[in-house]
């Protein structure tokens, strides 16, 4: 599973695999192995090799909430599709760029094909887990750059879209 | 005693006076607007009426809807908490004329105390100093002129019937005058209808400090001494402590039966609070009377061991205030800061939300006044206080530990709040060493910002783990959900939480 | 001061202590059993270890584990709560033999305290009064009887390793002496595997008194007043007050006095309790001294403004104690009510079950001491307290009406437990005019019980509300999922919740 | 809906009709109409015409606790067929009478049938709910004495089985 978030004005991404109690996270080439408890709504208990945290964890539509050593951290998720959770994206973060490094298991659409915002174009799968772009504005397909089987980057345009004005 | 008390108020103040009722054997009614049908002080209540719209005035700001709830319900006290009407000299009259007895002060010694030039009027009378000024019916810009001189810089113009900062101004320089007093009255004007301005000696490096007043219906007057509350932000305060770091026994002995003659002055009753200025030399000076319970009024009570809200409905009900000066012995020292939704990166504008989550910091010597619950919306419509936190220690030393503590365990999630700004304060060295003003916040937290350079790590696994705890992305769900011929379908790979 | 202490206890108390450490600045660590993992006390602290299968000599009593585990957290020193390790000499030797302070007294003070007979003649050789008795080492009938004839009747007899109630008698007559002597070494025999005796002068219409002592290692010693601790069952208290309704001035201070000397005859060092009884005549002899932390100590830290815990940590750190006996000034008066899981209508037997929903009484100068949660399981493990409730108020009186209030609002559902039967207690006549003795539940509420004659008709009504807002009849549901063929299928008129 | 308590060894028979907010209960030829309100979980604040309740109701598997007026209240809920919930019911509890007075809608058995403990045997209706009377025990139909349609009241034997032992 990936996760992004923004905090102050940064992208922080995580990967997390879970086998149970156990959680496997990768940051900024660093894994963690932690186990994990959540003793109350919210409330995890977290243990590391060498540390303990205690925090709990809270989200509304638009942000999540981690209460940490005593202070709230408000972070805003990030879509799969690479575009925040709840509030309208702006203009320029709408991309269709690839949010991760996989393979392309799915094409939806065809070149020259007309789409709407929101329409399926691509499924990319990655670590067991997929990640969807969808059309972020309408328009009409000029170039899709990957094909099913093929091998995408992180960052890479996945299409090209001629936008509808 | 009273049978049954109507709170004409909400939230927190709500809730401890209800508390205090009920414990001495009396029946509460609360009163509630609409979007306060299902908040803590109703549920507290006994009984409740409904009063409607939330705009305040068709609801805590409603004489007529209030005193007819009283009636209904047979309420025989009404306490108007702080805020709204409790310092409404109308309402206080109204209930009189229905036979129900208000819990405070009369409406004539109201009124007196709520036009600020009387006020010191009387205290001028009665030998409390006040800040030296012009408090004439001369508004004329010569005139003003020619008694800022008198008086001399830096001055400060203040709108006679204003509260908060508007309408206030300070001048340090002759040259400046004109244009201050001309900009001060049209402040006034445009936010009270009333141009009319007082001036005043300003005070460099000042302290507030107040005194806590307890006087029955007999002529008993004490107080219990003072609080300082000096740290504010937009004029307000947000953090108080008591004893003051800055006050002597001799001091406080001193401002204290300063403090009895004021209340003695204007023939008070019930709890009340006399408000100073007190500049480096410890000059003190009256700024005025506050003629109902504080906000602030926990750590009086922590480090007296009296119930101020008992004694107002003892007082209330013609009860003789039993409690000498000499029998006023406080120990410890109590501090209190008040959360508010607000954001002080962003001058300290009130934020409006839902909370999402709540954990308080329980623990020995550890208050929470709160009228908050989780789930519950924080509107536009009344103030953004969420909660009042007070800690008592052995010693200031020991009571700024504490608060720390607690406040590094006060978890208000899903809206904004300054829970991690008063944290910056009490852990700041000058309030640690007590070299505190009103000026503080300006001074040392002009820019302040609770975002790091950097998300912790352990904020990222602990985020981390509640999402593969907690699948929730919006998009995915909602996609599976409603296109029968969505990939996802066949997605054998495809997990989440496994 | 202690870098890291570990706490080698569990619930309220295992709670209480870490906060204090944490005021401090002091990182803690949790030990816990198995059933314990999610618990508060764990969830509280920096770091924690498992400590494996819940049976307390695997687990809170084992010593090597609980050492090991302060080893590899480095903690330099314990805190031992009350209960399990507390006063056990052995524990208090091991942490000193791996170098981690015990925040106590020295093992040797704790063996000489645990031995009743031999505190006993400490105190005496001290001139602490002690109850006329004999504690002699002959354990043949002949010479029991003989001198229990010596001490003149009611005369008790009492198991030398003994507490609680076992092995314990009283004998009034001189005819029932053979047989109560036998009884009672039997029983001391089968409980502790020792079936010495030793025999006292049994009081009438006794009091439980004890004082609260701070000592440091340096040779201060002073007291922090009494606790009222008659109110027993089971001879455990449930009820616990200060200052004793019983008390003037002037005892207090001579039995204050001799407490103060007690505790300096054994060198004692740290928190410790010198328990008295109190004849009807105000006689008083010393019973025993706890050498720890008490259950009820937090009624001293109301009343006088001090913080035991952080007195210990101060103490055992090898601080001065700089409060002087003159200091020391209470005021108001605190009860303290022990919440247990059980049942006061079937001889106070523990229960045990999972906690279903907890609302807990909070305001003014209410503290609640709990290590409890919703959806916790009280195991038949451990002690069934479920938490303290403890109130101060300005005076016995005002303290009782705020116990009355607190009780009302303390809501355990899913476990039964004392609640109603502390309230009434508290609301008792005779309790309120402060006339206890150890024996009053015995006298007042022999029979008790909470059932009503009539289930109230508001119930009735709430539960109807209830079951048709949270329609959950178990037997429709699992037929309706489980059968194609149930009517329920075609029952068009079925309705539940519409 | 028809609800049935146990409080100190006596049964408390309620009716209760919603309608939104508003509930019609009736108890001892006493009609209640209630406003009520779930303000927090458990937490109801129910208004009457002469009094507001205000109270904690929670539930665990065999009891139900309300917290009302300082004090805590334990009922055991009676099953819809008249047996307690949870535990298993003594035998002299097990009983083929009907727990209500209404209409046989469905007999489920004949005479002379070979029944297993838990087999669904008739359901009866009143008041827009039915209810459902279960074989206390393995045996086989003797006789029958309400068929589809008649009326039954309060507290008649449904059917006579004769238990195997």
């Amino acid at each position: 599973m990936f996760l992004k978030y923004e905090y102050g004005g940064s992208i922080y991404k995580v990967e997390v695999e879970r086998e149970g109690e156990k959680y496997y996270i990768t940051h900024d080439d660093n894994m963690y192995t932690v186990t994990a408890v959540e003793v109350d709504k919210g409330f995890l208990q977290i243990d590391l090799a060498d540390r303990e945290i205690k925090c709990v964890v809270s989200d509304t539509d638009e942000s999540k909430y981690v209460f940490l050593n005593g202070e709230v951290l408000e972070v805003v998720p990030i879509e799969l599709t690479g575009r925040k959770m709840g509030k309208d994206s702006d203009d320029e973060e709408k991309d269709l760029r690839s949010p991760i490094s996989g393979k392309v298991v799915k094409v939806e659409i065809d070149e020259e094909e007309q789409i709407k915002t929101g329409d399926v174009l691509m499924v990319i799968e990655a670590m067991k887990m997929e990640y969807i772009i969808k059309a972020p504005w309408d328009g009409t397909v000029e170039k899709i750059n990957y094909s099913e089987g093929e091998q995408i980057e992180i960052g890479e345009e996945t299409m090209e879209i001629r936008k509808e004005d | 005693m009273f049978e049954k008390v109507l709170m004409a108020n909400r939230a927190e103040i709500a809730v401890r006076v209800i508390k205090g009722c009920q414990e001495m054997g009396i029946k509460t009614v609360a009163v509630y607007s609409d979007v306060d049908k299902k908040a803590p002080h109703v549920r507290m209540a006994d009984e409740s009426v409904a009063l409607g719209d939330p705009t305040p005035s068709e609801s805590y700001l409603n004489i007529k809807k209030i005193i007819d709830a009283a009636i209904e319900k047979g309420a025989d006290a009404i306490h108007p908490g702080y805020g709204f009407l409790a310092e409404n000299p109308d309402f206080a009259k109204s209930c009189e004329a229905v036979g129900i007895k208000f819990i405070g002060p009369s409406a004539d010694v109201i009124a007196k105390m709520g036009n600020k030039i009387e006020a010191k009027k009387i205290m001028e009378k009665a030998k409390v100093p006040v800040i030296p000024g012009y408090h004439g019916s001369k508004q004329d810009i010569e005139t003003l002129i020619k008694e800022s001189k008198k008086i001399g810089f830096p001055i400060l113009v203040k709108a006679t019937s204003g509260g908060g900062g508007k309408g206030m101004k300070v001048v340090r320089r002759e040259e400046d005058l004109r244009d201050s007093i001309e900009g001060a009255k049209r402040e006034a004007l445009s936010a009270f209808g009333d141009d009319s301005v007082f001036i005043e000696r300003y005070l460099d490096q000042p302290r507030h400090i107040e005194f806590q007043i307890l006087a029955d219906e007999l002529g008993n007057v004490i107080h219990l001494n003072e609080r300082e509350c000096s740290i504010q932000r937009r004029h307000q305060k947000i953090i108080e402590e008591t004893p003051s770091p800055m006050m002597s026994e001799e001091l406080r002995d001193e401002m204290g039966g300063t403090a009895v003659r004021a209340a003695e002055a204007v023939g008070y009753q019930n709890a009340g609070t006399v408000e100073f200025m007190v500049d480096a030399s410890n000059n003190y000076y009256f700024l005025e009377m506050n003629t109902r319970l504080q906000v602030e009024h926990p750590i009086t009570e922590a480090i007296t061991g009296i119930d101020l809200v008992k004694w107002q409905l003892k007082i209330a009900s013609g009860q003789e205030l039993n409690i000498l000066q000499e029998d006023v012995k406080p120990h410890g020292h109590a501090i209190e800061c008040r959360i508010y939704a607000e954001d002080p990166t962003n001058g300290f504008l009130p934020c409006t939300g839902t909370i999402n989550k709540i954990e308080l910091p329980e623990g020995p010597n550890v208050r929470n006044d709160t009228g908050i619950d989780e789930g519950m919306t924080i509107s536009p419509y009344y103030d953004p206080m969420l909660g009042k936190l007070i800690v008592k220690g052995e010693d200031r030393k020991d009571s700024i530990e504490k608060m720390l503590w607690a406040l590094s365990r006060y978890a208000v999630l899903g809206i904004k709040n300054n829970v991690p700004f008063l944290k910056e304060i009490i852990d700041h060295e000058a309030f640690k060493r007590g070299d505190i003003t009103t000026h503080f916040i300006d001074i040392h937290f002009k820019d302040w910002t609770d975002i790091k350079e950097q998300l912790p790590v352990d904020a990222l696994i602990a985020l981390a783990v509640y999402d593969s705890m907690h699948p929730k992305r919006d998009e995915v769900v909602k996609y599976k959900e409603s296109d029968p011929h969505s990939p996802w379908k066949s997605a054998g790979k495809w997990r989440i939480g496994v």
